[in-house]
């Protein structure tokens, strides 16, 4: 059970890992600022959401999972929102394309 | 491996520390800080000084942040006059840097060993006052008059910031946090986020007593959320002559210095506590300070009153 | 380690000198919406009374009293303790807030009935601030403890700089603050690497530990550093005549008189206590050759000052410079211990007599500048008219800083000469002299100004509180009493010294 | 398990750590915050990757604590904005 458990984690965190790798290079290559925003939010979704899916398995308790699980969404909520801000900044301060 | 993280992490650090330095524009500079800070917070963490990581995370991240850039934005028409540092003042700064650096480098390269330490003294004594985390121990038992007296100075840092209010303006209230641009994801965020920075909030003043955190890192999520509520304008900065807001910025250290008198009378000696009470009122004078700080923190990133009283 | 079932009496005294001033700082806060001054005086009354009690027990027992905070024993608990010259300066510091603050009624008084405003309200818990920053600095004996005593300072004063609010000011406020605040990183840095190579902060328990060796260097090095930008000390003194004099009166009379001494008092501390006997006589001859400097250059620089409260400013850094002059005359000294010299007399002499005279000399200089409308020195005449004690206190403070009899100044002069040529220190007795002649010039040049006819067409000088001029009297008047010691080693400076428990 | 955790930990920290490049390029200030905002998200992530390779539950509370802070460098950086609510010389008479 164990080793399924493991090999699970070690599946998704390595997801996880791709979606940070992705996140960063489109933050780097992107042209534009609001472009680069959507490379930001993949990793933000995706990539903290994969390596928390693949840690629940390694919680020792259910309060540590439950908190691992508040986190990701409490970074999903702020990840949108901050997306939003960081967009009608963008919008104010560059002349539009 | 974990090596690996270290190194990494060090890296970063040079990096962001020397870009804070050497960029030029103000806005930048506090981007690259706050980075730093973030960095720090991890630094810490791999230290596994979990208590200064989640004050680095809480500060670095909810209030440091807010201060510099809110700061930046009244700076911006003195930068357009164009006048930056002389080189004398350069020269001067670097070379302090440099001579403290120096200092450090040739103390840290040389370790006295082993390294001796108060942390076994203070493990062993903690029984004493039924608490399980060392950290608070420290700083509420064999220490307190410190975070004591420390609590004084964020009421001077209040006292001293409201002291640049032209006089005129004494007791009206500090200037806006909103912004001019409306932004429904901000209404949102402002709407949502606190309900459960108050509970986080609560829940690491309460956890301090046994685990890492504590009054600082819960106050200061607590101001966090103030401060977003203030910024998303659904909640006005209070006019600083208000007897309700200064009661409440008093409140923490005046219960303190009361269990602090308390502890002559009950056990013997000014800031003791009696052994079956410690806890209980350990966690209540950490609950009045965490509300303190909180409204301290909110009020300093506020500022001097920025309008005359309302009558 | 368990709380010990009694608290000694006079213990609990070194509490109220912390949290007396505190509470007060509280209660203007909250309460304190029209007449601040109600809530301070009374406190500062009590504060010197509690000071002088705890100053007469320590002379009596002729034992340094000690306090353990929450009855923790150090290394993990704090201690307060006054010896006897931490207790001499808790009563020095407590008498002249006491007297500023029967002064600074005059400036600092609300109407009655209205509603608060900003300047007393600022003012008045910011010198119960103060008190409270002193009283720590000079009773704690835990090196970090002493870092936040620093900072309660500094929150303290820095913002007494800018109370006037003009654009100059805040310019001073600022520059002060980034010096300050560089001190307290150093200090801090060096607390750290102490901590690091000895595990612990007490400073009776660092006494009997600390090595010669590098780390303990570099952490005292940074610290000193750190204290003497907060001490002013050439060519750290960039900062104090702006803000010294921007300030007002009152508040210049206790930046000047107290806060400076604080971060000297502590290079004693950790030059005496902490630092590895016997301290190096390079580092000795360093600081006293900024003191030096700092004695010749801003003596010279108060001599060319148009304006009377920078000329007084600029007589404080020179007037420190002579604190620093104690260490390699300690180190030179027949005596075996430094609290048996005349040198370690002389410099604690020295402060306490500037302290009295200085704070006088700024009060003075604030009540001549508003009879007058102005501060110039050179549109002075008839200020000897006009405020007659007021002058008359200028020069008997002034006789205190040149060094001449009766005066405390000339007695702690005479000590460090005496000490300075016994020793074969040559070039400090020279400085002592020459520092005493420029003394001379800038405090006489305002007198004889101040004695010359009014200027035609000058506006008639306006009327001071009488109670005002005697307060500042009363400080130029203790200055001259200190005058009365004898020449020696006081044995009562030496109570609690060495033989640490 | 520790050591593949550790592993990912350092490559998350790699990662957005070349992410800082932006902070550096630039060029406006929003490409400089989403640096940080990648930083802050792989923070969070690092801090759980590490709590459980090391078994130290404590760690999760600062990511919990970075997570419920992660949009604030976000809406401060309205506050800098010029157009917002200036007053020069605030605070002088």
């Amino acid at each position: 059970m164990s080793v399924v458990l493991d090999a699970f984690t070690v599946i998704t965190v390595t997801a996880g890992l791709v979606f940070f790798l992705a996140g960063t290079v489109g933050l780097l290559r992107f042209p534009d600022a609001l472009t680069r925003l959507h490379a930001l939010t993949k990793a933000d979704n995706l990539g903290l959401g994969l390596i928390v899916l693949g840690l629940l398995p390694q919680c020792p308790d259910i309060t540590s999972a439950l908190k691992l699980i508040a986190i990701w969404v409490l970074v999903q909520f702020a990840g949108a929102s901050a997306s939003q801000l960081i967009a009608q900044f963008v919008r104010r301060n560059e002349p539009g394309p | 491996m974990s090596l690996l993280v270290d190194l990494v992490l060090v890296a970063l650090i040079l990096m962001a520390a020397v870009w804070t330095v050497l960029v030029r524009d103000r806005r930048d500079a506090v981007i690259a800080f706050i980075v730093l800070g973030l960095l720090l917070s991890l630094v810490w963490m791999r230290l596994y000084a979990v208590d200064v990581a989640l004050t680095e995370a809480a500060v670095g991240g909810g209030a440091t942040g807010l201060v510099l850039l809110r700061a930046c934005a009244r700076l911006l028409p003195v930068e357009a006059e164009g006048r930056l540092p002389g080189p004398g003042t350069q020269i001067a700064a670097g070379l302090l840097s440099a001579i403290a650096a120096a200092g450090l480098a040739a103390v840290v390269l040389s370790p006295p060993v082993p390294y001796p330490s108060l942390a076994a003294l203070a493990a062993e004594n903690i029984h004493q006052v039924g608490l399980g985390n060392p950290v608070t121990a420290v700083l509420l038992a064999y220490r307190s008059l410190d975070t004591l007296l420390e609590k004084v100075v964020l009421v001077l840092a209040v006292i001293g910031v409201w002291a640049l209010t032209p006089d005129a303006f004494w007791g009206g209230a500090p200037g806006s946090l909103k912004s001019k641009h409306a932004s429904g994801a901000l209404d949102l965020l402002a709407r949502v986020l606190p309900p459960f920075g108050i509970v986080v909030g609560i829940y690491l003043v309460w956890n301090g007593a046994d685990h890492p955190g504590g009054t600082f890192q819960g106050g200061t999520v607590l101001a966090a959320m103030w401060l977003l509520m203030m910024m998303a304008d659904l909640a006005d900065p209070p006019e600083i002559r208000l007897k309700r807001l200064r009661r409440l910025v008093v409140f923490g250290p005046a219960v303190f210095i009361a269990a602090g008198f308390a502890g002559i009378f009950m056990s013997g000696w000014f800031l003791s506590y009696p052994p079956d009470y410690a806890k209980p009122i350990i966690v209540a004078v950490e609950a009045a300070l965490a509300l303190s700080i909180a409204v301290i923190l909110g009020l300093l990133v506020a500022g001097p009153a920025a309008e005359p009283p309302k009558r | 380690m368990m709380p010990a079932q009694v608290a000694a009496p006079d213990g609990v005294l070194l509490i109220l000198a912390l949290m007396l001033p505190s509470i007060g700082l509280l209660a203007i806060f909250v309460l304190g919406h029209s007449r601040p001054e109600r809530i301070a005086l009374p406190v500062l009354a009590a504060n010197l009374a509690v000071a002088l009690i705890v100053a007469l027990q320590v002379g009596h027992s002729g034992q340094a009293a000690t306090y353990r905070l929450g009855g923790w024993l150090p290394p993990l608990g704090i201690t307060l303790r006054a010896d006897g010259l931490s207790a001499a300066l808790i009563a020095m510091a407590a008498l002249i807030l006491f007297v500023v603050a029967i002064y600074a009624r005059g400036n600092f008084a609300s109407k009655a009935g209205g509603s608060e405003s900003r300047q007393p309200m600022v003012f008045w818990t910011l010198l119960l601030g103060l008190s409270t920053a002193l009283n720590t600095v000079f009773l704690a004996q835990d090196l970090f403890s002493l870092f936040v005593a620093l900072e309660l300072l500094t929150f303290s004063a820095v913002p007494l700089v800018c109370l006037e609010g003009s654009r100059e000011t805040l310019r001073a406020a600022l520059r002060y603050l980034l010096f300050a605040l560089a001190g307290s990183v150093l200090y801090l840095i060096g607390v750290a690497l102490l901590y690091g190579a000895y595990g612990t902060l007490d400073i009776a328990s660092l006494h009997q530990v600390t090595r010669a060796d590098r780390a303990t260097s570099i952490a005292l090095g940074l610290m000193i550093a750190g204290l003497m930008a907060k001490a002013a000390l050439f060519p750290l003194h960039l900062w104090l005549p702006p803000a010294h004099a921007g300030a007002p009166a009152p508040a210049s009379a206790v930046l000047s008189a107290l806060v400076v001494k604080a971060p000297f008092f502590l290079i004693l501390r950790l030059w005496f206590d902490v630092a590895p006997q016997p301290q190096p006589v390079i580092a000795g001859t360093m600081l006293a050759a900024l003191g030096a400097a700092s004695i010749l250059v801003c003596s010279v620089l108060a001599l060319r000052q148009a304006r009377l409260k920078l000329m007084v400013a600029y007589s404080t850094v020179a007037q420190v410079g002579y604190l620093f002059l104690v260490f390699p005359l300690v180190m030179g000294s027949e005596a075996a211990v430094p609290w048996a010299s005349i040198g370690w007399t002389g410099g604690v002499l020295q402060l306490v007599s500037h302290a009295f005279a200085k704070a006088s000399m700024f009060l003075a200089a604030g009540l001549i500048a508003e009879a007058m409308g102005h501060d110039r020195i050179d549109d002075l005449g008839g200020a000897a008219e006009a405020v007659p004690i007021s002058i008359a206190a200028f020069a008997l403070a002034g006789l205190s800083l040149m060094g001449l009899p009766p005066a405390g100044g000339f007695v702690a002069k005479v000590m460090l000469l005496t000490a300075a040529v016994v020793s074969a220190n040559w070039w400090i007795a020279a400085t002592i002299l020459a520092g005493g002649l420029l003394a001379a010039g800038y405090v006489f040049r305002v007198i004889g100004r101040a004695f010359a006819d009014p200027a035609g067409g000058a506006p008639p000088p306006k009327a001071v509180a009488r109670s005002r001029e005697l307060a500042v009297l009363s400080l130029a008047g203790v200055a001259l009493l200190l005058g009365f010691l004898p020449l020696q080693p006081f044995a009562y400076l030496g109570i609690g010294q060495g033989g640490m428990p | 398990m520790p050591e593949f955790l550790y592993a990912a930990a350092a490559l998350v920290l790699l990662l957005t750590g070349l992410g800082l490049m932006r902070m550096l390029w630039g060029p406006s200030p929003a490409d400089r915050l989403m640096a940080a905002q990648l930083l802050g998200t792989g923070g969070g992530a690092i801090a759980l990757l590490i709590a459980i390779a090391s078994g130290t539950m404590a760690i999760i509370d600062i990511a919990l604590t970075l997570a419920l802070l992660a949009a604030f460098a976000a809406v401060a950086l309205t506050l800098g904005e010029p157009g917002t609510k200036t007053r020069a010389g605030e605070g002088e008479q």
